[in-house]
């Protein structure tokens, strides 16, 4: 029975994306379609009960989805910027590093740093440096730390172009 | 309205029938109502009107008491109310004595308490209705609509603490007529609190009402009123309907006796010689010395000039009257006309003015304790909040008045130290435990424990204690049973036998005070309507009841 | 028979109780010793047993839960610092009456000797007329109020302690013990009492067993001094006057319809109220060893409030069994939780227990059914 | 018409007495007018709020609702939570506020339904309910949290592992409403527009060439403020709110006409409890530490004493209330120390002057209210009688 359901699911899924509509928006649809159907039978006292629980509910699903909403976007990140040594990566020279634009951050060999930002993701830039201190490199990147907490960013793994340099906050 | 099932009687009564504990209220009561009929419901205090009204209503009072006997029919179909609500939405009304309005809201507010008008708003469907907001407009028209239905002119907007108390009635009545589906209306004394002008419109606006169809049931004691407005009147008497007839062939005279009834038990007693009348202005009625004791000559025991009495509902005006050593005098009346207002105004518990003289001297007034110092007692008809210390035990309630008041049952020096003496307390209220028959696990028990009746003799208990030499009684069989009624009534009677006692009983029960008393005064309206012996024919006591207006009335038919 | 006892007890009361034992029965395991502890919850009864007992007049005449206590307590504090600061002056004049009057035994010798009693019992005598006076305004005060006693008396204690919180800025005390150093003027927030009379009372005949394995102590002066206040409060509410004022709180048109002079019964209630908190507050401070000013008598009320009704009183009925056996559950309580409970879970959960006790029963003792028709 | 007179005088008496207090110790603060209207723009932004769940109770007939620091507790532990989740800025002070809806709304149910069971003395039972409570709130945040109610972040927790530390840093909401949309008042001779742009950010600016230094003005609070007044009128207008006068003027004669009495009594404390719950979290996004176990303790007695300065009773209270309410008390509350300092040496004076000014005007405030209740009810039972005829 189970797998029947999610199945039953999965096909439905595939099903609505091909109409290019997510399960989210494929909610609120169903959500206002139950709507309009009690809206039109509201003349009838029964329906006129339920619909005002159905409100209520809604409201209160609405509620929920912007608490976890405001939680998505309002979580602050500690993001610690590292530049040592990891996985075969050198440490680099000089990074400044800044983040949505604002004021960069100078980081050195072996050093650590450490900025706050708030929301889903943020952009990063950073500006590596040779021994000379010419800029090498700059890179770019969006980086979305969803709703972990803080965040540890090694440079040098960044600057390698290796996928896995977000790693968890150092303890 | 009225083109109901016109076999059909809008409210019709079989048999109803009521018991409180065992003490019959109502029995057998039938009667229809039809529409747009007037009915004049008439009876005595405690005929049994208001339970009458608590039924039809679904008052909780009765069904937490055990329900009622026989059966109700709205439009031909049995009903059983268990709330007023239920009432309420088969489309009976009611307005009641006491004013049930908001002072601070205005006459729309009132009438449409809790019926507002409200405007739509999406906020309903989530919440409740009760986040809509008012549509004030549509609620004055709807106000002024029903005040015009009465024919007076009120201002909607008008706040009702400024209001007279005239228009307050009325407000109450727009209240019910404004409920859509109100079909029978019962008003209970609605002119008791209007001057005459007022309770002309009332009447005229009521007979407006009842030709639109509603039907409407009148309790008022201002017979005249009652003879004017209502096709048919119903008389109840001791919980029995006497009569159901029409107006027309009924006279205010024979509605006042029928009343208070009992015209066969007229006792056989010669007319009295009048003796010269003590009463100023409107006594008509006079004097007549005890049949049974000769007692002339004699100084009074207490002596009444021009009292009045502020006390709330029982309002005395202008009342004198003597009351001779030794004899036990009566004082009947209708509720609220001011009979419980003299002892209690003689007692100083209320505002009094005027004056009061014991055995020839005068009496302070305003101060219980001079009255109690001049040897004087008094039982409260409140019982559980006058009269007794519920929470205390028996022997401080019999004990407490003599002690503080004549310094007994304490021990030590006197105005230095002086501590309660347990032992004489217990022992006096054992006394009276005996003496009295009051049923209890003795002098330790609190007084809250005790039934009514056994709380009524420890009410005597405390004022034989003190000893007095005028006992003043308020309602002393007042919710107790037949069997503690008798021995309260006999122990009264010996009690002023044995010791000369003069003793004042105040009571709603013409019957009981004709049958201790040796004199009866009649209160009407804060006034002394009259003092009769108490042999004079019961009929002669309901017509000083009924009032001044009466009076009047029947003075241009005889 | 247990129901009977149960009825008669109360719910609460014995819910505190067997907590209470349960305590005491932990006690040793958690390695807390029960001697002292009992000995802590005796000397708290004692200090705080006179405040208590000043709940009864006001319950008793009908005047609700005195949660002014703070204005009798201020009275207290009054006497207690005039007695600091007039202290050498009265031994003098008492020095100066003997020899003028030749009493033999009022002599230098006995004045030294009996200098803290004396010190101790002036606190007294000047505290209880102040607070007779005091009592006497704020009993007309609440005869005029009827009905809203017990928030108004909150308030009347409050407002009466930040306004003495001005006063003891101002006024002109001058000992420098109990001034602050560097100003000269204005008193200090803590006062000892050490050398005035500290301990008068818990010491007096105290029974003070030290030994390997037990240490006791029995403040028996200060129990005596409560028993003779506690009878004292017992012979005046069975005198005339006393009579009249439980008839007034039972049912004032009762009291009123036999002669009584209400207001008047108040009145003495209140008056007598304040003059047992002013006496109370002066015997917590000699066991407790300072006077706290300024805030200090701020929550004081309230304790006192919830033991009486710990001890089975209700908002209008109260005795003197109610206080002892209330004052002994709830200051053993106070002292059982933090030593027995810390030690079982390291953290100090006393002040919170208080809080939601006390509180609980005074909230427990509002929200019962009143008797109808009154 | 002298009757009329001496009920207008005594209606304001308080306002009156107030604003003569602060005429004589304005000057004696020597304070400048700019920084006193800052302070007042400030406490009026930070407590208005809190004043206002209050007019609803006593709308309702429940006189003052003492009960109402269990909304500051309820908003404190949404506070807690958002601390300990990192949320900041506007998210976060509106996530504190759905967090602590619930709790609030369970309270404030709580409360109601025990002050129904007290009726009669409403006032003193939600005060010790507020004790009470404080015990149960100290237990969960001293004891469960961190222990069963899982809060991990260290700069919250006590050094021994579970319980919050006593003073709580709100940096990530400190001010965040107040500064929302910047505006200043300024005296200087500045850029002459209204929308200026210093440094990226866009400011509201008013010129008062009177005025001496520059005045930041809480633009967002307010608006959020206004917005609460405008509920509250609307309320009024509401059968709810309809229903509320009627059970505030007679419980018995709503009851008869079917409004149901204790519940919509009920309701009226929740919605005082919730915002009280929205005011305490506004007055701390303002000061931006949280004292753990104090902050919600004076809540209560500042707002009732301030609405009370206002000269409102315990049975009217309207918005302006309020608002006069809170710019006289917390004038009295700027000036009183300086004052105190100025004028005997001693800034305690002041301290104390102004607790025992909170302290008095309640005690003042509940006396004439019960005093006036209770000559009313002897005129209400005067005018029950007719004319007297002995006379």
């Amino acid at each position: 029975m189970q797998e029947v359901m999610n199945e039953y699911i999965v096909l439905l899924t595939q099903y609505l994306t091909q109409w290019g509509i997510s399960p989210g928006l494929a909610g609120v649809i169903l959500a206002v379609v139950v709507w309009l159907l009690l809206y039109l039978g509201r003349g009838l006292g029964v329906f006129r009960f339920l619909m005002r629980w159905y409100q209520r509910l809604l409201l209160l699903a609405g509620l929920v989805a912007l608490g976890f909403w405001l939680f998505y976007i309002g979580r602050e990140h500690q993001v610690f910027l590292d530049n040592k040594p990891m996985n075969d990566y050198r440490a680099l020279e000089q990074v400044n590093v800044s983040i949505n634009g604002g004021e960069s951050v100078e980081i050195m060999a072996r050093e650590r740093s450490v900025k706050k930002t708030v929301g889903p993701e943020f952009e990063l830039k950073a500006e590596i440096f040779d021994e000379d201190g010419e800029i090498v490199d700059t890179i770019t990147r969006t980086i979305t730390p969803k709703c972990s907490k803080d965040i540890m960013i090694n440079l040098p793994m960044l600057a390698g172009g290796a996928e896995d340099f977000v790693l968890p906050a150092p303890r | 309205m009225s083109d109901n099932n016109n076999n059909a009687p809008l409210l019709r009564l079989e048999h109803i029938g009521k018991e409180f504990y065992g003490n019959r209220v109502l029995s057998d009561i039938s009667f229809d109502i039809r529409a747009g009929e007037i009915i004049g419901l008439v009876g005595e205090n405690g005929a049994g009107k208001s339970t009458l009204l608590n039924i039809l209503f679904g008052m909780p009072v009765i069904s937490s008491t055990g329900g009622h006997e026989g059966v109700m029919f709205i439009d031909g179909r049995k009903v059983n109310f268990t709330s007023p609500n239920q009432a309420l939405a088969h489309g009976i009304g009611m307005v009641h004595q006491e004013f049930s309005l908001i002072p601070g809201f205005t006459a729309t507010e009132n009438i449409l308490l809790n019926r507002e008008v409200l405007n739509g708003s999406t906020m309903s469907y989530v919440f409740s209705d009760r986040v809509s907001t008012l549509d004030r407009q549509a609620m004055n028209e709807r106000a002024r609509a029903a005040i015009n239905t009465l024919g007076v002119n009120i201002s909607p907007y008008m706040t009702v603490s400024e209001m007279p108390v005239g228009y307050k009635q009325f407000i109450e009545i727009a209240r019910e007529i404004d409920r859509k589906n109100t079909r029978l209306l019962f008003l209970d004394e609605p002119t008791a609190v209007l001057t005459e002008t007022e309770a002309e419109i009332l009447l005229i606006a009521l007979n407006k009402l009842a030709r639109s169809g509603i039907a409407i049931v009148f309790i008022s004691h201002r017979l005249s009123e009652v003879k004017e407005l209502c096709s048919r009147v119903i008389i109840l008497r001791d919980g029995r309907l006497i009569t159901d007839q029409k107006a027309e062939e009924l006279t205010t005279r024979q509605i006042a006796s029928l009343m208070v009834g009992r015209e066969s038990e007229r006792r056989e007693v010669p007319q009295e010689i009048p003796e010269a009348p003590v009463e100023p202005d409107n006594v008509n009625y006079t004097l007549s010395p005890s049949p049974k004791k000769k007692k002339k000559k004699i100084k009074p025991a207490l002596k009444v000039d021009h009292l009045w009495v502020d006390m709330p509902g029982e309002t005395v005006r202008d009342v004198s009257f003597e009351v001779k050593k030794g004899e036990i005098f009566g004082i009947g009346g209708l509720a609220g006309h001011g009979k419980l207002g003299i002892p209690n105004g003689i007692m100083g518990l209320y505002p009094a003015g005027g004056s009061v003289r014991l055995s020839g001297r005068k009496l302070t007034l305003n101060k219980p304790r001079a009255a109690l110092g001049r040897k004087m007692a008094f039982v409260s008809e409140d019982r559980r909040g006058v009269g007794l210390l519920l929470d205390e035990p028996l022997d401080w309630n019999i004990t407490f008045t003599a002690m503080q008041t004549q310094g007994r049952f304490l021990i030590g020096i006197p105005y230095i130290f002086q501590i309660r003496n347990e032992h004489a307390m217990r022992k006096e209220a054992k006394k009276f435990i005996d003496q009295l028959e009051i049923r209890c696990t003795g002098p330790h028990q609190k007084a809250g424990e005790l039934s009514g009746g056994n709380q009524q003799k420890v009410c005597l208990a405390k004022a034989f204690v003190l000893r007095p030499d005028v006992l003043l009684i308020c309602e002393p069989t007042r919710g107790i049973d037949v069997g503690a009624k008798t021995l309260v009534l006999d122990t009264l009677r010996n009690y002023n036998k044995e010791n000369g006692t003069t003793i004042i009983i105040t009571s709603s029960e013409l019957e009981e005070l004709r049958s201790v008393c040796d004199r009866v005064a009649i209160v009407d309206e804060g006034r002394i309507a009259g003092i009769l012996p108490a042999s004079s024919p019961a009929e002669e006591f309901g017509m000083l009841m009924m009032g001044e207006k009466m009076r009047v009335a029947l003075a241009a038919t005889e | 028979m247990i129901g009977r006892f149960i009825q008669n007890a109360g719910w609460p009361r014995i819910i505190i109780a067997l907590f209470l034992l349960g305590l005491f029965i932990a006690a040793p395991f958690v390695g807390v010793r029960v001697d002292t502890s009992l000995s802590n919850t005796l000397v708290r009864f004692g200090m705080n047993g006179v405040m208590v007992l000043a709940m009864i007049p006001m319950v008793q005449a009908g005047c609700g839960l005195n949660f002014g206590l703070p204005l009798g307590i201020i009275a207290g504090l009054l006497g207690a610092t005039l007695s600091i600061e007039w202290n050498v002056e009265i031994l003098a004049r008492l020095a100066e009456l003997g020899a003028q009057y030749k009493i033999s035994w009022l002599n230098e010798a006995f004045l030294t000797s009996w200098r803290e009693p004396i010190g101790f019992a002036s606190a007294v005598v000047i505290a209880v007329p102040i607070a007779a006076v005091l009592g006497w305004f704020y009993g007309k005060l609440l005869n005029r109020v009827k009905g809203d006693e017990m928030m108004i008396a909150t308030y009347v204690g409050f407002s009466s302690v930040s306004f003495m919180c001005i006063a003891w800025l101002l006024l002109p005390y001058k000992h420098p013990t109990m001034v602050w150093g560097y100003a000269g003027h204005g008193l200090r927030t803590t006062i000892s009492v050490e050398g005035y009379w500290l301990h008068v009372l818990s010491d007096a005949l105290a029974l003070d067993i030290n030994t390997e394995n037990i240490h006791l102590y029995i403040p028996t002066g200060m129990l005596i001094f409560f028993a003779v206040m506690a009878f004292l409060v017992w012979v005046f509410m069975r005198t005339k006057t006393g009579t009249a004022m439980t008839a007034v709180g039972s049912n004032p048109d009762f009291a009123r319809a036999s002669g009584v002079n209400v207001d008047r019964m108040r009145t003495i209630s209140v008056m007598l109220s304040t003059v047992l908190g002013a006496i109370g507050i002066i015997v917590y401070e000699q066991s407790f060893g300072f006077i706290q000013l300024y805030m200090g008598p701020f929550y004081m009320a309230l304790p006192a409030v919830a033991s009486i009704l710990l001890g089975g009183a209700s908002v209008n009925k109260a005795g003197i069994l109610n206080v002892i056996v209330g004052t002994f559950l709830f200051q053993g309580i106070l002292t059982m939780t933090p030593s027995v409970i810390n030690s079982y879970l390291q953290t100090d959960m006393s002040e919170v227990i208080r809080l939601i006790v006390s509180n609980g029963m005074i909230l427990y003792a509002l929200t019962r059914k009143v008797r109808a028709g009154r | 018409m002298i009757r009329k007179l001496f009920d207008i005088i005594a209606g304001n008496a308080v306002p009156a007495v107030f604003i003569i207090i602060s005429a004589f110790a304005i000057p004696l603060s020597g304070y400048s007018a700019s920084y006193l209207i800052q302070e007042l723009l400030t406490r009026i932004g930070r407590n208005s709020f809190l004043i206002l769940s209050l007019l609803i109770p006593i709308m309702a007939g429940m006189g003052l609702n003492f009960g109402m620091v269990l909304g500051a507790m309820a908003g404190q532990i949404g506070l807690l939570f958002i601390c300990d989740w990192g949320i900041v800025g506007i998210p976060g002070m509106l996530l504190a506020c759905l967090i602590g809806t619930p709790i609030a709304i369970v309270l404030g149910i709580f409360c109601g339904a025990v002050m129904n069971r007290a009726k009669g003395r409403e006032m003193v039972t939600s005060y010790i309910l507020g004790f009470f409570i404080n015990g149960v709130y100290q237990m969960t945040v001293l004891y469960l949290m961190g222990w069963i109610i899982p809060i991990t972040n260290p700069a919250l927790l006590l050094s021994r592992g579970y319980g919050v530390r006593n003073a709580v840093s709100l940096l990530g909401i400190r001010g965040i409403l107040d500064n929302l949309i910047p505006a200043i008042i300024t005296g200087t001779q500045g850029a002459g527009q209204f929308f200026s742009v210093q440094g990226g950010n866009a400011f509201v600016m008013i010129q008062l060439p009177f005025l001496e230094g520059s005045i930041r003005i809480p633009l967002a609070t307010l608006i959020v403020i206004a917005l609460f007044c405008v509920f509250i009128v609307w309320f009024r207008k509401t059968k709810l709110g309809q229903d509320m006068r009627a059970i505030g003027q007679n419980q018995a004669v709503a009851d008869s006409a079917g409004i149901p009495v204790n519940r919509t009594r009920i309701i009226a404390i929740v919605i005082s409890t919730v915002l009280a719950c929205y005011g305490q979290i506004i007055y701390l996004q303002n000061m931006g530490t949280l004292n753990t176990y104090n902050s919600h303790d004076q809540a209560g007695m500042f707002s009732i004493a301030a609405l009370l300065i206002g000269g409102a009773s315990v049975s009217r209270a309207s918005i302006a209330n309020v608002f006069v309410g809170v710019i006289l008390f917390h004038l009295m509350f700027i000036v009183a120390p300086m004052a105190g300092k100025n004028l005997i040496g001693e800034a305690q004076i002041g301290e104390y002057f102004r607790v025992f000014v909170s302290y008095g005007i309640i005690a003042i405030a509940l006396v004439l209210h019960a005093w006036k209740r209770n000559r009313e009810r002897e005129a209400a039972r005067r005018s029950l009688r007719g004319n007297k005829g002995g006379e």
